[in-house]
């Protein structure tokens, strides 16, 4: 084919796409519309089973197994960063040096680093309640423990994170959420569906039956999934160098 | 470590403790047992955090 | 109801992003990101869509340059004896 | 449209809108405070959003952005501290003033909201965006003595 005829058939194609996506256009909801068929029936689903945020009630209830597949996606990305910055044959590694930090910037980074967490706590532990949930929540705490890297050094860091428990803990949560969905199964239910807990009382902590569940192990996987993700980065770009001497 | 490295390291983290859970019951907007539960737990998580973190940067 | 608000951060957001494509060096790319990551927060908030907001500055404003950072942090350190940087 | 969006949105156009220019032209030390100065004027804006929009729990958003978007430019200040040692940023008089506007926003929400936790919660982001980025600022302008690998 040549080049011409390969850029006549895109030209064709793209054009269809084209006229396809602006005939849906047209049929689309006006645009902050009071109406809309699907959110309606969410909000709907999300009220009957007491759950105050319906964005929680669709990831971890109505579309819970799409969560798993979600959940899966960030797992093996990690499993394949882990492998490819692995520390190679040809590499060694150099110790990091100590960096001298301002009084500030160092206080500022021990205070905030417990704040962050424990909003991060927060944000994982009210998902179902207000705008948040495991994946915010997670990515903030794992982001408070590398206050740590950014106001003192690596070495500090280092001691308060052993990476392998956190790998751990990662695979850990993951299962948990499954166990969680294979338990409506032995219930003589289905995967994942919410018929395990009783639904509580709106509004409060333990309302949405295993919304809240399944949240916080989505939040802890996250949380170990990125401090793992951080930690082969900061491996390669602090103490991994070739081993010829030349970094 | 001596008694008294442990008495001050203990005192450190019952003040992260309850400056924290002071923390989560402002950020909470009702508050009732389980939210008082859930919110002293996640603050004993972060003052170990704090302490650990301190150790870790002074520790050298 | 709140179109000029909506339109305000719309322009915000695709002059931020045309901004982030036009500018060449990952670092200052990196910078011109992390901006792009908040005035994202900022249309998903004034579309109703705090969830994704959240999502968006948990991840956009610390999480993306800690990782571009060190990726430019190690490429420089390999090419760091040729060209005279500071490893 | 209230009065709180309108002036969300001014203070979003003109403030945020700034700090675009300023990350996307100039020199490196210019691009960085910009860069720290677009969080600390969005934080506010968003206060303004939730209040406008009738929806305490919007404010969370702000309570993340006041906590990470000072890591962020950390980020950038720990890891160009050599870039940014050649040619130091100076800019505290907008970083003074910006910090003020945030303070501004926060004090007059407190004053609308009342006694009572939420305005402790209003009061603590707005404490941990003023301080997080005048340590950001301090950081910028030298908070890194030297880089080396660490």
């Amino acid at each position: 084919m040549t080049r011409r005829a390969r850029l006549i058939v895109l030209a064709l194609g793209g054009a269809g796409l084209a006229a396809l996506l602006i005939a849906a256009c047209f049929d689309l909801p006006r645009f902050g519309g009071p109406w809309h068929p699907y959110g309606d029936r969410a909000v709907h689903a999300s009220l009957a089973r007491r759950t105050a945020n319906t964005i929680a009630s669709v990831n971890f209830d109505q579309r819970a197994f799409d969560t798993v597949g979600e959940m899966s996606i960030l797992f093996a990305s990690v499993l394949g960063t882990v492998v490819l910055l692995r520390q190679t044959r040809d590499e060694k590694r150099a110790l990091p040096q100590p960096e001298e930090v301002a009084l500030p910037v160092r206080r500022y980074a021990l205070v905030v680093l417990p704040v962050a967490f424990v909003a991060g706590l927060y944000v994982i532990a009210h998902g179902q309640l207000s705008p948040g949930g495991g994946f915010q929540g997670g990515v903030v705490a794992a982001t408070a423990l590398h206050l740590l890297y950014l106001g003192a050094d690596y070495r500090a860091l280092e001691r308060i994170r052993p990476v392998g428990l956190y790998e751990i803990c990662d695979a850990l949560a993951a299962c948990a959420y499954v166990v969680t969905g294979l338990a409506g199964v032995l219930a003589g239910t289905a995967f994942l569906a919410n018929t395990l807990l009783p639904y509580g009382t709106f509004n409060t902590l333990s309302s949405g039956g295993i919304v809240p569940v399944l949240n916080a192990a989505i939040g802890m996987e996250v949380a170990c999934a990125v401090v793992v993700l951080l930690a082969r980065f900061l491996d390669q770009a602090v103490e991994i160098e070739e081993e010829s001497g030349k970094p | 470590m001596d008694a008294q490295t442990a008495l001050r390291g203990a005192l450190e983290v019952l003040l992260w403790w309850a400056g924290l859970t002071v923390l989560w019951l402002v950020l909470i907007s009702t508050v009732d047992t389980l939210e008082w539960v859930v919110g002293a737990s996640a603050a004993l998580v972060g003052a170990l955090a704090a302490r650990a973190a301190r150790r870790a940067v002074g520790g050298r | 109801m709140d179109d000029p608000l909506i339109v305000v951060v719309l322009l915000l957001v695709a002059a931020t992003a045309t901004a982030a494509v036009a500018v060449r060096d990952p670092v200052r790319q990196a910078l011109v990101l992390s901006v792009l990551g908040v005035a994202l927060a900022l249309l998903f908030t004034v579309a109703q869509a705090p969830d994704v907001g959240l999502s968006q500055l948990a991840v956009g404003s610390a999480l993306t340059p800690l990782l571009v950072m060190l990726s430019v942090r190690k490429v420089r350190r390999r090419q760091g004896d040729g060209k005279g940087r500071a490893p | 449209m209230n009065g709180w969006t309108l002036t969300a949105t001014v203070a979003l156009g003109a403030g945020v809108g700034a700090t675009v220019w300023g990350v996307a032209t100039g020199p490196l030390r210019r691009r960085v405070v910009a860069q720290n100065l677009s969080s600390a004027l969005a934080c506010p804006g968003l206060l303004l959003l939730a209040q406008g929009y009738g929806r305490p729990a919007y404010i969370d958003l702000a309570l993340v952005l006041a906590l990470l978007g000072p890591v962020g430019t950390l980020v950038f200040a720990r890891l160009l501290a050599d870039d940014l040692a050649e040619d130091p940023p100076h800019a505290w008089g907008v970083t003074f003033a910006v910090a003020g506007y945030g303070a501004v926003v926060v004090l007059v929400l407190c004053a609308v909201t009342g006694p009572g936790r939420a305005m402790v919660k209003l009061l603590v982001i707005g404490a941990l965006l003023i301080g997080g980025n005048l340590v950001a600022s301090r950081a910028l302008s030298g908070g890194f003595a030297r880089s080396r690998r660490g």
